[in-house]
């Protein structure tokens, strides 16, 4: 009989829904529906039972094509790379849980690697941002209960977050929001009409590339100074009048994303938009939310903050302390300026989604790969071990985009034999410390 | 496991009140205990001072504003993060020391326990996750509860039973152990920009005041019969003119009677009290209240206190006192963070430099010390930094220095910037009490582990208690004068025993323990009612299921559960 | 027929790269949700193109061809987007301005028909560049 | 003054940390002695003697040190970083935290540097004879407090996040700088001659900014405020005068506002 597993944790996003309910079948080993979860989630459920899964580790022949070897000698080559390597990137970890983290931030610190996640080349704008300015925030249920000012800006939740806004910030109805909808107003900063500035009540187009000129141009407005005519292409009197909107309610909201951390400025976007909320908390009540990602990006960085103090980019090649420079440790430029010899990557896909020429740098070194599926860094590594899914053949902790951990669930079994990330991650652990003791590779 | 005899040690034990005495400890299968065989491995304590493990009563070491301090300041450590030799993990952080860090330094200085000041409910799996990775101490967490929505509604009207049973019921969620109160009402009128600086101020919407809040929490407590009372940090911290709010507060305690089985005397800690012992109405003439505040508090028996003792150092102030944090940040421009957390409580945190230049600080130095010195029962006065919040933990060395020597401590007074300001408006300069190792080991061991509700096994070198010994190199007879020596002493253990296992030697980590997780099981009578609320509130407000709030018990793999039963209260 | 013009592109997430990616690296989805750039009607006139051509986008660091396409969230003219993916960082400047975020959005483009060249497979795109494809 | 001269013998794979290469830390050694100090590549650990030829012996003291190195520093990192005294002439250009955290002494490279270099500097003299990366003169991450003294030159071009969260010194650019000059800049002084990208004065405090060429795009928190003759770095001209950042916070001083200053050579 096929059974039900309620309560199910959606490990695709940092909105992190929690209510997903997922059909399995009697044998534990497949699913067969999955209700709840949006487009995305749906899709990564159902990915779990396509065909042509890989379930041992494969290593590259000198041809270039792949050959199936075991788990223990795919481990010990990645053990033997890292104690080789002088100085190691280790990265990815946004989608696996904080106990395989913690085994991974063992291994680094005795091999002298530089620990990077998914913040890198996505959030990491806001958390150099946060790191100069701090943030004002509050966990999402706060905004559904009390929000009646929301502010999208350079984000789009339609797209990337697809129940963000049915679940936190437009439409549920909280205790001090009764009316849902009608009783907050929505605002789209973009330089885009996307499908969120079409749910917003005032969208404001500004020139891509402007929005830290327009932040300070709210700033400078808040405080009742005069303004140029236009700054990014909107006009004064909109940003007069939708300052003092804001400043008329009684909770505001500024949800920002990729708009403000890929754009030129990059950190200051954010910075500014930081101050903005800031400066309105004297006015009203106002706070700020950077739109993770990743679902576990964010666990990460407070793992990392914990044993470390940094949240990205910690690096450990020493191995007799932790430091952190971004745009120095951080994975793209260690490999823009080859200052790594080997790469690890897990839980990621850095071929797909960093600039290429970072991937020629590492298509040029030894590389390991972990990950559930094939995907465009497994093919360009020398190892690819795959591993079950977090969140979905495994549980584990992870954190919400507002820092709220969450427990994911195993709903299924991964195929027979297949290791766990924490699996894995041990197994190199153990393979690292025999080889240290004999005293290297 | 081994046996251990600690041979010519000066013993110092409050609970046998024992006073410097040469005395033999034995100790075996991580017991303290009346002899031990001939094979037993000895250790000579001889011209050292042998006492219990020390507690931490009041810190903030684990959890999500904890974190977000430590994330957020990268500079509080980028040229603080070194490895010792030896089977120590990487250390980093000057103001806020890693989880690995936290439990080395701890042990180093002779700690055992360490008590997590404010745990969020929601946050609560994140406080465990840390407490699991902090080595070699036991910990316990405090969930926060004075602005939570659910106490807040059943208190406006007087439902304690309920309140009991939440209580009964958010503790077993979060694996958390006591009541802990912050700000009371005012971090949640702060949820609207606003706060509650007296604690007659309405919490806007829920109809209570602050006042009615933290007696129905003392009043639910004791129906629980809970180890540890109503641990409060009261409203109007940190402003000029507060002492008024606090004796108020302290008021608030007179005719309750405590209601446990743990030796518990009191109803209420009120915590970092030099916070709240301020007197003028400005910056300008500010002044010590600490003659007022210590004078209310040495004559009501039933409360207990800790100090909250400046240090003078750069340091990250954080607290769910959402409000005082945005204030601070008002002040002194610094990166403010704020999170508000849901139906529940919020957080702050504003980087802050005590320095010794400017009189504000000296000032609130002096009366740190103050509280301490004035304290008439050192087993109702503990030593705290409020870490970080005062100064980071690590510099309790240093503050003991100044406790238990006049001439260090007027060393340091006699040196700031506007010395004459200072001492004018100050109590410390006609102090000349020192505080003695005994003393010392009352305010820092017997004192904590009975208001923790943990003096059966904590706090004392009695047979059958916990082998949790620190050994320092302090001949009592022969006590250092200057300083730097007494903070070498007490920051580098010669010998510590966890569990009787020796985890410190020579100041040196050397075993990382089993350290275990405290958590409160208070059972109470099947309630319909507050179960119906709890489903209400998850399915309508909360932005987590009900199913996912609760803390697994694999975060807490040594756990050691304390269970009362209110069953037949 | 002005054969070459010069956009700003910007790369983002969609929902269809999103299912796409979930679907997996290699699957259908993925190819068709992030093989396109979407671009302005009156910039297609300007470049001479109907909707749906393939086009090779030439940046300050590579070129890649993709399929021009109108989309449903408007962009301003001269303002054009490639859904994030292996595609879109065949041309992505790898420059971080010392912050480790490279220049996803907000840079300039050529952007020419290339109606019979070939878009390449999410592996063999990444491969290529890398040269590990052995002709 | 003893000088100590390096030429590099091995160019390092990776990058060499050469945080051991000032005059604080040679200051009493010999060149054998120096030879013996260890510098890290990754997790290894090699000398000083391995990477450079060493000749002559250091000073007493720091302020009695000379060092020049001669041969190819590109990949080297924390050379005069820390330093209180003495002297560093590198004929080469270097790579990042060059001079950070500098207190004092006289510190010259004649070539480029890469990032984060001058970072906190808070005294001494500092010569750039190339161009600088980004974060010039800029705080340590998380920090308030960046460069507080001394004086900066740069021949040539600045990268972006130059002077971030200045409070003091004088910092003079011959050249151009990219986006963000000055931001949340609280007190010193940037003199910059050629053209600014955009960005230049956002979230600033207090502080001056001198421009003598172009800057792309305005901050909208800035208002001119008048035309002022003035003698900057040895050339008088007349400025317009630009109070800013308006949108940003400002502290008083007897009860009036203090603004920071934007002159625009006109």
């Amino acid at each position: 009989m096929p059974k039900d597993v309620t309560d199910v944790i959606c490990p695709f996003c940092g909105t992190l829904c929690d209510d997903v309910v997922v059909t399995v079948s009697d044998d534990n080993k497949t699913i067969l529906s999955v209700k709840n979860a949006c487009a995305i989630g749906a899709e990564k459920f159902n990915h779990q039972r396509l065909p042509g899964r890989v379930k041992r580790p494969r290593m590259r022949q000198p041809d270039g094509t792949y050959k199936e070897v075991s788990y223990d000698e795919a481990i010990d080559w990645t053990a033997k790379m890292l104690v080789k390597s002088r100085k190691t990137l280790m990265y990815g970890w946004a989608s696996t849980s904080c106990q395989a983290m913690s085994i991974g931030h063992e291994i680094a610190e005795k091999v002298g690697g530089i620990v990077d996640n998914c913040a890198t080349v996505c959030h990491g704008s806001s958390l150099i941002a946060i790191e100069d300015v701090g943030v004002p925030s509050c966990t999402l249920g706060e905004v559904k209960n009390r929000a009646d000012r929301v502010i999208f800006w350079g984000c789009n939740p339609a797209h990337a977050h697809p129940r963000h806004m049915s679940r936190y910030s437009i439409f549920p109805r909280g205790f001090f929001t009764v009316k849902g909808h009608k009783g907050r107003k929505i605002y789209c900063v973009d330089c885009r009409y996307t499908d969120t500035a079409k749910c917003a009540d005032t969208f404001i187009q500004v020139q891509q590339g402007f929005d830290y000129e327009l932040l300070d141009a709210f700033r400078t407005a808040a405080r009742g100074e005069a303004l140029p005519d236009t700054v990014g292409g909107v006009p004064k009197e909109k940003i007069y009048e939708v300052v003092e909107e804001l400043k008329g309610g009684r909770f505001g909201i500024i949800f920002f994303g990729m708009g403000l951390t890929h754009t030129m400025g990059r950190n200051h976007n954010i910075d500014e938009a930081i101050c903005l909320t800031r400066d309105m908390n004297d006015f009203t009540k106002f706070v700020i939310m950077a739109m993770r990602g990743h679902w576990n990006v964010t666990g990460s960085g407070q793992v990392l903050g914990w044993q470390y103090g940094f949240p990205y980019a910690v690096d450990l090649s020493r191995r007799d302390q932790a430091r952190h420079q971004t745009g120095e440790t951080t994975s793209v430029d260690l490999l823009n300026r080859n200052e790594v010899e080997a790469c690890f990557y897990i839980a990621t896909d850095p071929g797909a989604h960093f600039p290429i020429n970072a991937m020629i740098s590492s298509s040029k070194k030894p590389t390991v790969t972990i990950d559930p599926h094939i995907n465009c860094t497994t093919e360009i590594s020398d190892v690819h071990i795959p591993v079950a899914m977090v969140g979905v053949e495994v549980g584990g902790c992870a954190y919400r985009m507002d820092n709220v951990p969450i427990e994911t669930r195993k709903v299924v079994e991964p195929p027979e034999g297949m290791l766990t990330d924490e699996e894995v991650l041990t197994k190199i652990n153990n393979r690292v410390d025999e080889l240290l003791a004999k005293g290297g590779a | 496991m081994s046996e251990y005899i600690i041979k010519n040690g000066h013993v110092f034990d409050p609970v046998q009140g024992i006073k410097g005495d040469k005395k033999d400890i034995a100790v075996k299968d991580g017991k303290i205990v009346e002899k031990v065989s001939s094979s037993a491995k000895v250790i000579d304590a001889k011209d050292k001072t042998v006492m219990a493990g020390a507690l931490e009563v009041h810190a903030h070491v684990a959890g999500p504003k904890v974190n977000a301090g430590r994330w957020y300041r990268p500079e509080d450590k980028h040229f603080d993060s070194h490895k010792k030799p030896g089977i120590t993990r990487i250390e980093g952080g000057k103001s806020i020391p890693t989880v690995f860090k936290t439990g080395y330094e701890y042990a180093r200085m002779g700690f055992t326990f360490a008590m997590e000041a404010a745990m969020p409910p929601l946050y609560a799996r994140h406080v465990h996750e840390e407490i699991h990775d902090t080595p070699i101490i036991d910990e316990a967490a405090l969930p926060v509860l004075g602005n939570n929505w659910f106490i807040m509604e059943y208190l406006k009207n007087n439902e304690v039973e309920n309140t009991a049973a939440y209580i009964s019921w958010l503790m077993r969620q979060t694996k958390g152990y006591g009541v802990k109160v912050v700000n009371p009402g005012g971090t949640e009128a702060w949820a609207w920009g606003l706060n509650c600086l007296t604690i007659h101020d309405p919490v806007p919407y829920f109809d209570i005041t602050p006042a009615e809040i933290m007696t129905g929490l003392m009043t639910a407590n004791e129906y629980l019969g809970l180890p540890h009372s109503m641990h409060v940090h009261q409203n109007d911290l940190g402003n000029p003119g507060n002492y008024k709010t606090t004796i108020e507060t302290l008021q608030l305690a007179e005719g309750v009677k405590p209601k446990n089985t743990f030796g518990r005397e009191q109803v209420m800690h009120s915590t970092h009290l030099q916070f709240h012992s301020y007197k003028g109405t400005n910056w300008g003439d500010f002044e010590s209240a600490a003659k007022e505040v210590m004078d209310y508090v040495n004559k009501q028996k039933n409360i207990t206190i800790d100090t909250g003792n400046v240090t003078l150092d750069e340091t990250t102030t954080m607290t769910a006192d959402g409000p005082f944090e945005h204030h601070l940040h008002g002040l002194n421009h610094l990166k403010w963070f704020n999170v508000d957390v849901e139906l529940e409580t919020a957080a702050g945190v504003v980087p802050y430099i005590y320095d010794p230049n400017i009189s504000v600080c000296a000032k609130q130095w002096c009366i740190g010390l103050e509280i301490a010195l004035m304290a008439k029962d050192p087993m109702r006065c503990f030593i705290t930094t409020d870490h970080p919040n005062a100064g980071p933990f690590t510099r309790y060395p240093r503050v003991y220095s100044w406790l238990m020597s006049k001439k260090v401590r007027d060393e340091r007074l006699n040196t700031f910037k506007n010395a004459d300001k200072v001492i004018g408006a100050t109590y410390l300069a006609n102090i000349d009490r020192e505080i003695t190792l005994y003393e010392l080991a009352q305010m820092t061991r017997a004192g904590p582990a009975k208001c923790l509700g943990l003096m059966k096994d904590y706090g004392g070198l009695k047979a059958g208690m916990n082998a949790d010994i620190a050994i320092y190199d302090i001949n009592p007879d022969k006590f250092p004068s200057d300083g730097p020596a007494i903070e070498k002493a007490f920051g580098n253990a010669a010998y510590l025993f966890k569990d009787g296992r020796i985890c410190v030697e020579g100041g040196k980590v050397v075993d990382m323990g089993q350290k275990k997780t405290f958590w409160v099981d208070a059972k109470v009578p099947e309630n319909k009612q507050v179960m119906h609320d709890v489903r209400e509130k998850f399915l309508r407000y909360y932005s987590v299921n009900e199913n996912n709030y609760p803390v697994p018990e694999s975060y807490a793999p040594h756990q050691h559960i304390i269970t009362v039963d209110a069953t037949k209260a | 027929m002005a054969n070459k013009i010069t956009l700003n592109l910007i790369t983002c997430r969609t929902i269809q790269q999103g299912v796409g990616m979930e679907a997996g690296k290699t699957s259908k989805k993925y190819f068709d949700a992030c093989t396109i750039i979407h671009m302005h009607p009156e910039d297609f006139k300007k470049l001479g193109a109907w909707k749906n051509t393939n086009v090779k986008v030439t940046s300050s660091v590579g070129s890649v061809i993709v399929k021009a396409v109108e989309t449903r969230e408007d962009l301003v003219p001269g303002l054009a987007h490639i859904p994030m993916g292996p595609w879109a960082n065949r041309i992505v400047p790898a420059y971080t301005f010392s912050t480790g975020e490279p220049c996803f959005k907000g840079f300039p483009v050529d952007v020419e028909v290339a109606t019979n060249e070939r878009i390449m497979g999410a592996i063999e795109v990444v491969q290529d560049a890398c040269g590990l494809i052995r002709k | 003054m003893e000088t100590v001269t390096l030429t590099v013998k091995q160019v390092p794979d990776l990058y060499l940390e050469c945080e051991n290469v000032n005059p604080d830390a040679f200051a009493g050694k010999t060149a054998e002695q120096i030879a013996k100090m260890g510098a890290y590549q990754g997790k290894e650990i090699s000398t000083l003697g391995e990477f450079f030829t060493i000749a002559g012996n250091a000073g007493a003291t720091a302020a009695d040190t000379k060092i020049v190195i001669n041969g190819d520093c590109t990949k080297m990192k924390y050379i005069g970083a820390k330093m209180t005294a003495g002297e560093v002439v590198v004929n080469s250009a270097c790579d990042m935290y060059t001079g950070s955290w500098m207190k004092g002494g006289k510190l010259t490279v004649n070539g480029d540097v890469h990032s984060f270099c001058a970072l906190a500097m808070a005294g001494g003299e500092f010569t750039i004879n190339g161009n600088a990366g980004n974060y010039l003169g800029a705080a340590y991450r998380g920090d308030w407090r960046g460069m507080s003294g001394g004086v900066l030159r740069v021949k040539g071009n600045a990268g972006s996040d130059v002077a971030s969260f200045m409070t003091g010194g004088t910092m003079i650019i011959d050249g151009d700088v990219d986006i963000h000059l000055g931001t949340h800049m609280e007190g010193g002084k940037i003199i910059l001659k050629g053209n600014a990208n955009r960005r230049v004065g956002g979230q600033l405090v207090k502080g001056e900014i001198y421009v003598f060429g172009k800057i792309n795009v305005m901050m909208p928190g800035y208002k001119p405020s008048g035309e002022v003759d003035l003698e900057v770095d040895g050339t008088k001209a007349t400025f317009i005068d630009y109070t800013g950042d308006l949108g940003e916070r400002h502290p008083k001083r007897k009860g009036a506002t203090v603004y920071g200053h934007l002159f625009m050579k006109k």
